[in-house]
């Protein structure tokens, strides 16, 4: 059987809104040093590099390649994985699935991104089927617009509801120094903000990034030497369910859905809420906050709402939701869904300082792309059996 | 029952991918581009736990990760490692015809720089042939500031 | 690095340049393409197994994995599932030019199918649309094979 | 190592256009044809990788163009953006892993859809290098020049390996190109760079492949015996083609040490039945002898010529036909892992090796072979 696989180090750079004075090697670079450093590890104990970003936001084919002076990648094995939104948590899927095949010990996941080099928007419609998507689609906005609308419509979920999460992510970005967003802001700046694709605005949604982020994952034979409190991989599950974009329910997210029913049973959850100490989730507009927590089982369909305004999410409640400040306040695409792994891994180490929850001892990873698909990693203190 | 299938064209769609990219440098290579455009000079940055002068320049070492790289000026002189010349025109090539693609290691990097060799007779090319920059007029901070490479 | 002498950060810009391709439609979207050009005509493709019908239609039902043979004929009208009025300028990828704005993005369930189906609405008012509302296409004079041989949905009162 | 093995393939014929196939088509094809093979059922696949590149389909998450075809529809799924012995070798991880026990790896390329000379360009850094217009046949044939220079191989020796891999094709009907040629006619043929001629060059090509992995529990409900997993490895040299010694290749001898140690091999040459190496070129197979320890160092040219690496050979090179006959990029490397199977199967037809039990797979990625994998398996 496999080996068991720990998170033993992470890098992250700080979200800009453009890195001018890095290259995207010189920016990758950045966040494998970081986590190289966090380790107490060099290049040369690092036995295989993972990247993954989107193609078409920097326009550069064969990324793996590419990267080697920056990804340390010179003479070792190198793997290029891609899913779109997915990606960071694919990356980081791939680093486990290396160790626990028990044909690498040290694995070294990367993802990033420089959304300023390209115009988002237009590089993501190129992610969808050229000739029946692609004339009418808006990109994530639009995709994620359409999704929102018939969230609200369904349950009679409200704007100044998912208002609620915008402002409670933008608040636990304040928090952390890498967050590229660092605004203070209040449901009635939400409110007034300029409404970018009907029912989101400005403020619901999360900004374009340049960041990158690195992770490193080490097998049981390793993990415990290298980190004293290495967060272990407790359980990890994607669905990415759709080719057409027509063909997805949006009303909620089935691929989610069907990721938690394949991993929760797996790994002993029950109840999420009472369970995981702390989520770091893939929200990329304030609506999804409201929307996709009910996917995770955290409340019941169209309970979202009640969820979020008890205050449970927010930092001291019951089971903080992006104590980082997530997608809203950071999103460097093929980075961000690796981000949340990395923040995880902090929680569970002990090491995120000001955005600390305490005592986490369980934590809960959530990816999202593509074709509204999904991403889950499970993260916790206790090495499984 | 798939009759409909022989009655259905092949249909192809002609489209294209057409984004925007401005990729920026980063302060390394900037002070690379810059130096070029001004002053007509060729940085290298070089590590000194390898002992190897890089061209193009890099920020740090990709094979011992050293961080603390330091200039160095190269020649704007060097021998042709190898080379091709392209018997086909294509829209990616900056120039028509004829005209060779080379790796030339400049006189003090280790490392060759991939450029364009023109201005060579007959059976001329061959690796270890002695080729000097030939700098644009008007230059703008692009790898092309460069105009190509030539013999000695 | 030691002291870098020009603090000016530098750039290099793609330009005009772009990446042509010939997609092919296959057949299942060649049909749709030719039953919306020739014909007026939506169509769909049913699966022999749980019998959905899907737009556009393609090879497989992704629920069953199984071939889907039937080319289903649509009326073309339908009920909005959910829509976002787009407010934002983008490039469009297909042309590098900005795409104008606003227009209306409509996922539009159409009758006799198990899916929706996105095009644009002609209203652009988001307090003049509401879920559910009946639409259908408006067809252009010329048309060419092509998802715009509809110019977009309008709304009916039925 | 717990033991993974190939229980089913699947292939399209390879074509210069298939102009009423998707992706999508394609992919349902190889996967049916796949599962067939295996005798397995769509329910019997645990999980999927897919194999595809953002560029050369004109998609920037191109792997969504087939998760329906590949009956993804309610399974964990990944995508890996390189060569297909990549894509293989992930697929065998999430078996060993001990979280699957079956993998399906897919792969799809259609390069008649676009132009190589611009998708192969832009794998060059945009801030050096890109602006040069250098794509994979300049870049190559610098590198065939550096290789010839450094070792005395001659044109002659290159086009050997065309006439070898074109003549071995006539007995694969899913090749592309299938040629009785002569030294002198790919010597004759028109030159693309120097030294490079038409000939020495891989067409482009449009296709698509399938591979089954199974752990043994698994396996066991397969009707075919597996080609097992005996040892794989990769690595990566530096990027800037300057930074390297482009006659050498460094990169392909570390990977093929790893799996070699693996597989038990000190001998390839000898303890291997049969080879299928990524020849896009007619000058890398040459050079991939040399890297895969099948020769010394510089001496490809020489080994082409004792007719080893022939049918009837010690050890027959690309007996399929090659990329020479065939080159759908990245799934390249699928077929050559495909053909390992066969001939380990002993089903190769009228190209069986025979008494074929061990197999070697080669896949490269990158501008110039920088990245390489190397897979062996067997009885």
């Amino acid at each position: 059987m496999g080996k068991r696989v720990a998170i033993v180090g992470t890098g992250q750079t700080k979200g800009s809104s453009g890195r001018k004075d890095v290259n995207g090697q010189e920016m990758i670079n950045e966040a494998v040093l970081k986590a190289l450093t966090d380790a107490e590890l060099t290049r040369d104990d690092i036995d295989a590099v993972i990247i993954g970003n989107m193609d078409h936001f920097e326009g550069i084919n064969y990324v793996d390649t590419w990267s080697v002076d920056g990804s340390g990648g010179y003479m070792k094995p190198i793997m290029k994985v891609t899913t779109g939104g997915t990606t960071g948590t694919t990356v980081a899927m791939a680093a486990y699935y290396h160790v626990a095949s028990g044909m690498f010990d040290k694995v070294l996941a990367i993802g990033w991104e420089k959304n300023s080099e390209s115009d988002t928007t237009g590089a993501i419609i190129t992610a969808f089927e050229p000739i029946v998507d692609r004339p009418t689609f808006a990109g994530a906005v639009g995709g994620l617009a359409i999704m929102a609308n018939r969230y609200m419509h369904e349950f009679g979920a409200t704007q100044e509801d998912a208002a609620y999460v915008a402002v409670r992510d933008r608040r636990h970005a304040l928090n952390n120094p890498n967050a590229h967003l660092q605004i203070d802001i209040t449901i009635e700046d939400v409110m007034k903000s300029p409404m970018i694709a009907w029912p989101i605005k400005y403020l619901d949604m999360c900004p374009r990034t340049d960041a990158a982020c690195a992770v490193i994952f080490a097998s049981e034979d390793y993990a415990e030497k290298i980190c004293p409190r290495p967060a272990w991989i407790l359980g990890i599950n994607n669905r990415h369910n759709f080719t057409f974009l027509g063909d997805c329910a949006l009303g909620t997210l089935l691929s989610l859905e069907d990721a938690v029913q394949a991993l929760y049973p797996r790994i002993g959850i029950t109840e999420p809420l009472k369970q995981f100490d702390v989520m770091e989730l893939y929200l990329p507009t304030s609506f999804a906050g409201v929307q996709w927590i009910e996917a995770l089982g955290l409340c019941p369909k169209g309970g979202g709402p009640e969820l979020i305004n008890s205050g449970a999410t927010d930092m001291g409640g019951e089971c903080p939701i992006n104590p980082s400040g997530g997608v809203l306040s950071s999103n460097p695409i093929g980075a961000t869904g690796l981000l949340r792994v990395a923040e995880s891994a902090l929680q569970i180490m002990g090491r995120a300082d000001k955005r600390q929850v305490p005592d986490a001892k369980m934590a809960l990873v959530s990816g999202f792309g593509g074709c509204n698909w999904s991403d889950l990693m499970a993260l916790g203190a206790k090495k499984p059996d | 029952m798939m009759d409909w299938i022989e009655q259905t064209e092949d249909m192809v769609y002609k489209g294209r991918i057409k984004v925007p990219y401005t990729w920026w440098v980063g302060e390394t290579s900037s002070h690379f581009f810059a130096t070029l455009r001004d002053e007509k000079k060729l940085m290298g940055t070089f590590c000194s736990k390898c002992d190897m002068v890089f061209m193009p320049p890099r920020k740090n070492c990709g094979r011992c990760f050293n961080q603390e790289l330091s200039w160095k000026e190269v020649a704007d002189e060097g021998t042709l490692l190898t080379y091709t010349v392209p018997a086909y025109e294509a829209d990616i090539h900056p120039m028509k015809p004829p005209f060779a693609f080379g790796i030339i290691k400049l006189d003090g990097a280790d490392t060759g720089l991939t450029h364009i060799v023109t201005g060579f007779g007959a059976g001329q090319l061959k690796a270890g042939l002695r080729v000097k920059a030939v700098f644009k007029e008007d230059r703008d901070g692009h790898i092309l500031d460069i105009r190509h490479f030539q013999p000695v | 690095m030691e002291e870098i002498k020009k603090k000016e950060l530098l750039s290099v810009y793609s330009g005009e340049a772009e990446q042509p391709f010939e997609w092919s439609a296959g057949k299942y979207v060649s049909r749709f393409l030719m039953e919306m050009r020739d014909n007026k005509t939506l169509v769909g493709s049913k699966c022999p197994k749980c019998n959905k019908v899907l737009v556009p239609p393609r090879r497989v039902c992704g629920d069953c994995f199984v071939q889907m043979d039937e080319i289903v004929k649509l009326s073309g009208k339908g009920s909005l599932y959910s829509f976002t009025v787009v407010n934002f300028g983008f490039v469009d990828p297909d042309t590098g030019l900005k795409r104008p704005v606003p227009y209306t993005c409509a996922y539009i369930t159409l009758d006799g199918t198990n899916c929706t189906y996105a095009h644009y609405l002609s209203e652009t008012d988001p307090a003049k649309i509401s879920i559910g509302m009946r639409v259908q296409p408006v067809w252009e004079e010329n048309r060419r094979g092509h998802l715009l041989d509809i110019k977009h949905f309008e709304p009916i009162d039925e | 190592m717990d033991k993974v093995g190939i229980v089913g393939v699947g292939q399209t014929k390879y074509e210069r256009r298939k102009v009423g196939e998707t992706f999508f088509d394609m992919i349902y094809e190889v996967t049916v044809k796949a599962l067939d093979d295996a005798g397995l059922t769509i329910d019997d696949i645990d999980n999927v990788v897919t194999v595809s590149n953002d560029f050369w389909d004109g998609r920037t998450i191109s792997s969504m163009a087939v998760q329906d075809a590949c009956g993804s529809r309610h399974k964990d799924i990944s995508t890996v953006e390189g060569d297909g012995v990549y894509g293989a070798f992930y697929g065998a991880m999430r078996v060993l892993s001990g979280s699957f026990g079956t993998t399906l790896v897919v792969a799809h390329n259609k390069c008649s859809q676009s132009r190589m000379n611009q998708i192969t360009n832009a794998m060059f850094d945009p801030i050096y290098t890109r602006a040069l217009g250098l794509d994979a046949v300049t870049s190559s044939a610098m590198q065939a020049r550096a290789y010839m220079d450094a070792f005395g191989v001659t044109a002659e020796q290159l086009a050997k390996v065309s006439v070898k891999n074109h003549r071995n094709a006539k007995n694969n009907p899913l090749a592309q190109i299938a040629l009785d040629l002569t030294v002198e006619d790919v010597l004759k043929s028109r030159m693309l760079a120097d030294p490079l001629h038409l000939l020495d060059a891989s067409p482009i090509t449009d296709g698509a492949a399938a591979v089954l992995w199974a752990n043994e529990t698994a396996a066991r409900k397969a009707k075919k015996e597996p080609v097992w997993l005996k040892g794989v490895g990769h690595m990566s040299d530096a990027y800037h083609l300057g930074d390297r010694d482009l006659a050498r290749s460094p990169a392909l001898i570390g990977a093929a040490q790893k799996a070699y140690a693996m597989a038990g091999i000190a001998d390839p040459l000898k303890q291997l039945d049969v080879a299928e190496v990524s020849d896009v070129f007619s000058y890398m197979e040459l050079m991939w002898y040399e890297g895969l320890g099948f020769c010394p160092e510089g001496g490809g040219g020489r080994l082409i010529d004792s007719g080893a690496t022939e049918m009837g050979g010690d050890l027959p090179v690309n007996p399929s036909g090659g990329c020479l006959s065939a080159n759908p990029v990245l799934v390249a490397g699928l077929a050559r892992l495909i053909e390992c199977v066969l001939q380990v199967r002993g089903e190769a037809n009228a190209r069986q090796v025979q008494g074929c039990s061990t197999a070697l797979a080669h896949g490269i990625n990158g501008p110039c072979g920088q990245s390489h994998c190397v897979m062996v398996i067997g009885k």
